[in-house]
């Protein structure tokens, strides 16, 4: 899991113009800032409920996002589902908002952190059932097929998710029904306090992709360029019929399983971590020759700004009411 | 209306009529397109049950093949659903949702709900429910309330080939998830079943026979069964109501209350396990909302508390019949306070 | 017994002095040995409940920690308990039952009948249920009246650390399969435990408080909501008989009837949805079997048939509280014919 | 599939003496004249519900099961259950009782063709529910590891079963417990009328065993000793501590998938498979050096009466009644 360079190599012939690259930081920059600000926020006591951070796993989100569309593209998420989601765009004070509970979140208050959803934006959903997702990609990818609009669905799932076997059904039927589908297992070592390297028979996700016919790759997940890369090829080929592929992200949480859990048993890891691999961090020695400090500065003032506005307007925003309590269970009832 | 088709015909002709008329209905399930990938086999079979036979080659590449993988199928059905298809889903028996449970109550029901009200989910999942065919315990049971129970799933019970035909359409038009139930010893029932197409709304009662004495509210194939202690009743002098709700969500509450503050008393009729079920649904309907009107306690036959047995001998005796129905809606009339 | 502990540590209790018991109790679930396989993860979390926390370094060998694999993991626990072991298994949350229900209903809960009287299953199933966290849709439902339904299962939903150690002892020396609902907001509950080992049988529902002008059947959770609206009432005059029945499944109908027998009106409350659930189930029982004692309607106290929502302002509607039932007891006591 | 050889070849150094030969025959021969006798029985209209043969199947069941004790083996089975019963020493006239219906068959009439089980002989039960097995065969592993009594579990499916999420997972579970199982994976080229070739992704059931951490192998079904082979290694592997094994079985279905299946889409390969690679065929021959003819005529004719007396004793006896509806439902109850 540590075996990543410390020192930052060039990116391989990424094709990455300027903006590309801006826009790259800039979602990273966003989820760190939106999990870092979550976390002091939820030590508030404000925030109610259950919230997965996806803190540290950033260059996984924004690598495979980077060659999505809002429009034919899907991806499903996971119960850790704020990165994915604002990589694909889902408005973040809508984010926000749906985090605190209020009308003006993304689902109108009545969804909460495992839940955030954005249809229009090709964003399936959270997830709060381990294993929920990939099935579901299969569908999406189904629908582009039968459609023949080029479309492919990407399932993002955690280490202990590669065990569901629905997860692994998905994998199988992918495969035999040649979907345009994309599977990234973010191995990020653990499932609650469950190791990886003892829940994973055989070691290795990235593996399982042979026992149902499709490529498997594994990549360093504090790299974006390396996530890039696999993601591109991967989506390439499932745009151009070729099926799907599974890919094995490398990484680290850097807290706990959720907010609440002080997770003892592994802060050395954590350290470990932000400090010699921080995949923002990272991304900007290796664009150094290319992007101005300055540039990425900026980036950081303006996102800095927007988590702010976020925070402030969600705590301002109103609650839903009773009126609300039995709407949208059906789309047509009696 | 004179032509007679069976309830397995209606359902395949509600499926070609709706693929026919839009493209965006799909179908699949194990063997749906009759076995795949080896030479011989396209529409071999039209699924175990034989509903989608002859579809495959209608409608190329539009009825489709799973491996058995319920969770990953069904999972496919909805998020295609959420895509803009209307995906048919066969689960065959629904003894078998059990593998793949998950997907329906806590994606497809659960999404639109869950994500403020911006999702819509047209997803058909059909499976044959009932005992009768000693097919035994894993196969044979009626676990239609567990779905029912869900809020964000519609679930129908079509009661004839008529019925079949209607609700499908209507099931496949409609937004919402829907669990669609086929009694697997109705497939060979024949009625009357226009050629064209037609829907019939969920949520809306048939009143199979009118009444006044009492009210016998019977679901999916109790119908029949109800419709024969009926007749049986009225040669002794008993006026029933027979009710077909052909949908427990929604639910026709309304003519089951209307019907009940006139006969006074209540019998339901229905072959889920007792615990928890339709008959406890509606009977409590009943006592919260018509309480005033009733006359006697409220009457229900169901199948006992066990498993389905295999033995024919014991099935027939696990099965609600029309003999349970006559004593029952005798005991509601006979009783005094 | 004087001393009070948490609903957590009374649950805790259970196990550690049947495993000290019972070399044949075993205990898994996913994080219950707290985390596996890792340096310094042993006993690092007891499940994310916290409630087998410290039983891992006491038992060695016989609490394990599992793979998210819930079919395989709650199949081996059966499989297990054919083989002579009493394996208690953690769900986690109940909401999770979609992945795995095959091996609790068509496995566990069929083997004795299907196999002819010859299999003994004594596998417990704990899981968390309810709302009231802000889990949302997911992982905040009430399943209950899904296991309760199918034969062969019992159910059990303790409503206070007494009963959930009293019932888990019973739960573990049981020879059928159970599945053991905990109220994810009682973990933290304090109350008066014995030290000792003791049992509280299953279908033997406790009268909470004795009243003569209407019963309020509550579970679970609702115990403590109902109680709280019986002591309101009392205060204006309305004499409540609070019934927890302990287990769904048995179901102690003798408790319910002869109290009904007595006021003449129930309410049920209940935290399941309201379609199929509980409150319908033990209203019919009582419309059937002792229609003629009742003077009012069967009131039902239950969330509305929605989704859990999210946020605190909805799920604080959602959920049945003191108010709704003193609402409910009052239309009962105040209904005229 | 059929790439099996024609002629029969020797067996490998087996270690089976004379009465074991005896004893796999005998258990071969039975299952077939079981299942053909059933086959008869069934066009007669008396045999209620669904009936599955395992007709040309007996070398998997046989050569398995030889190495297993009744006493602390466990084994599951699949709606294709008779052999495997029968290879269990699951008494035969109990059996064809019980799908009869009958109060003397093995589960009193309540189970049936699908339901057959012996928990006395360690055997768990047939199952409706495909992919119903696995899980449970890690728990009866389970119960011998922790019990330390060196016991087996094993677990049979189809190549249809092997895409069931629930078989997948009990891979991965009994990979990461380590537990003394064996999963047999009978290969006979189809689930209903879907074609293994087409459903099982990456083509081989027995790769599949390498993605959750334990050997796999694949071996040719028509030849019992083949199977003895690899199951006594894999049996020996699991009750010595060193974890479980994927066993491929290729075979084939002589009859329908269920009686009343007509099988139209694969009667040629029916044909071949009947005339040039039947397993109790060859396993004749490939004893013609070590048992005489007429060891194995006089099995053949002690076999063929007791499927007569299994038969006619079922028809003869005693239908279960009203008093045993609602029995054996729980334990104790109210
Ligand atoms: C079916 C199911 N089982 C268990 C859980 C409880 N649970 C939520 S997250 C989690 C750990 C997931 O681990 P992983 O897939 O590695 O994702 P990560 O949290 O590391 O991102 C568990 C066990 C669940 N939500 N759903
Ligand atoms: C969960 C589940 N899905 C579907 C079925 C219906 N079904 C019964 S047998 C069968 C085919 C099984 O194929 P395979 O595993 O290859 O076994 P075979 O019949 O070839 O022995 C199917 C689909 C079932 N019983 N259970
Ligand atoms: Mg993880
Ligand atoms: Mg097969």
């Amino acid at each position: 899991m540590t075996d990543t360079l410390r020192t930052p190599r060039a990116p391989r012939e990424h094709g990455l113009d300027g903006p590309a690259l801006l826009d790259a930081y800039r979602t990273m920059r966003t989820i760190r800032d939106f999990e870092e600000r979550l976390h002091e926020e939820f030590a508030t006591g404000d925030i109610p409920g259950f919230v997965h951070l996806y803190a540290g796993e950033e260059a996984s989100a924004t690598g495979v996002c980077a060659h999505l569309d809002d429009g034919r593209d899907v991806i499903a998420s996971t119960h850790r589902g704020h990165g994915h989601c604002i990589a694909k765009h889902v408005d973040v004070k809508s984010m926000m908002a749906e985090i605190y509970g209020r009308t003006t979140g993304a689902c109108h208050g009545k969804g909460g952190s495992m839940h955030i959803a954005d249809l229009s934006k090709g964003m399936l959903g959270a997830n709060g059932i381990v294993g929920g997702g990939p099935p579901l990609i299969c569908g999406a990818a189904l629908a582009a097929k039968v459609r023949g609009d080029g479309g492919v669905g990407v399932a993002f799932f955690g280490d202990g998710g590669s065990n569901q076997g629905t997860t692994l059904e998905s994998l199988n039927l992918a495969s035999v029904w040649q979907l345009p589908a994309v599977f990234v297992a973010e191995n990020n070592g653990y499932a609650e306090a469950t190791s990886a390297e003892w829940s994973v028979g055989g070691g290795s996700i990235a593996a399982r992709a042979a026992a149902f016919g499709m490529p498997g790759v594994s990549v360093d997940g504090f790299d974006f360029f390396a996530v890039h890369e696999a993601a591109g090829a991967a989506i390439d080929r499932a745009r151009a019929g070729g099926g799907p592929t599974l890919i094995e992200v490398r990484l680290t949480r850097y807290y706990g399983h959720f907010e609440g859990d002080q997770q003892k048993y592994r802060a050395d890891e954590v350290r470990h971590a932000r400090a010699e691999l921080d995949c923002v961090k990272r991304f900007r020695q290796q664009v150094a020759g290319t992007l101005a400090d300055a540039q990425l500065d900026a980036i950081d003032a303006q996102v800095a700004r927007l988590i702010d506005e976020a925070v402030s307007e969600a705590r301002a925003a109103p609650l839903p009411t009773g009126a609300d309590l039995e709407t949208d269970v059906y789309i047509s009832y009696l | 209306m004179a032509r007679s088709i069976s309830y397995r015909e209606a359902l395949n002709e509600a499926l070609a009529q709706e693929m026919e008329r839009d493209p965006s209905v799909i179908v699949m399930g194990e063997d749906n397109a009759g076995g795949a990938g080896a030479p011989g086999e396209s529409d071999a079979w039209g699924g175990v049950l034989g509903v989608t036979k002859g579809l495959h080659p209608r409608f190329p590449g539009r009825v489709l093949d799973t491996p058995i993988s319920e969770s990953a199928f069904i999972g496919a059905a909805i998020g295609a659903a959420t895509r803009g298809l209307r995906p048919v889903a066969e689960l065959m028996f629904i003894d078998f949702m059990g593998v793949c449970f998950d997907q329906i109550f806590n994606q497809a029901a659960k999404f639109r709900y869950m994500f403020g009200g911006k999702a819509v989910t047209p997803v058909v999942i059909r499976a044959m429910y009932g005992a009768g065919l000693r097919a035994a315990a894993q196969h044979s049971q009626a676990m239609y309330p567990a779905f029912t129970a869900v809020p964000g799933l519609k679930v129908v019970l079509p009661s004839s080939p008529y019925e079949a035909k209607g609700l499908m359409i209507q099931a496949i038009r409609d937004d919402d998830p829907v669990i669609f139930c086929e009694h697997k010893a109705m497939y060979d029932v024949v009625g009357e079943v226009p050629a064209e197409s037609y829907t019939i709304p969920f949520g809306e009662a048939g009143i199979v026979r009118e009444g006044e004495d009492v009210t016998v509210v019977a679901l999916g194939r109790m119908v029949s069964v109800a419709s024969d202690a009926a007749a049986e009743l009225a040669a002794s002098g008993v006026d029933c109501e027979v009710i077909d709700p052909r949908t427990t969500s929604p639910l026709d509450a309304g003519t089951i209350l209307e019907s009940v503050a006139r006969t006074g008393r209540l019998v339901v009729v229905d072959e889920a396990s007792p615990r928890c079920g339709m008959a406890a649904d509606i009977a409590a309907l009943v006592a919260r909302e018509e309480f005033g009107a009733l006359r006697a306690p409220i009457g229900a036959v169901t199948p006992p508390h066990t498993p389905v047995p295999f033995s024919p001998a014991l099935e027939d005796l696990y099965m609600p019949d029309a003999g349970r129905v006559v004593a029952a809606v005798k005991s509601a009339v006979d009783w005094k306070p």
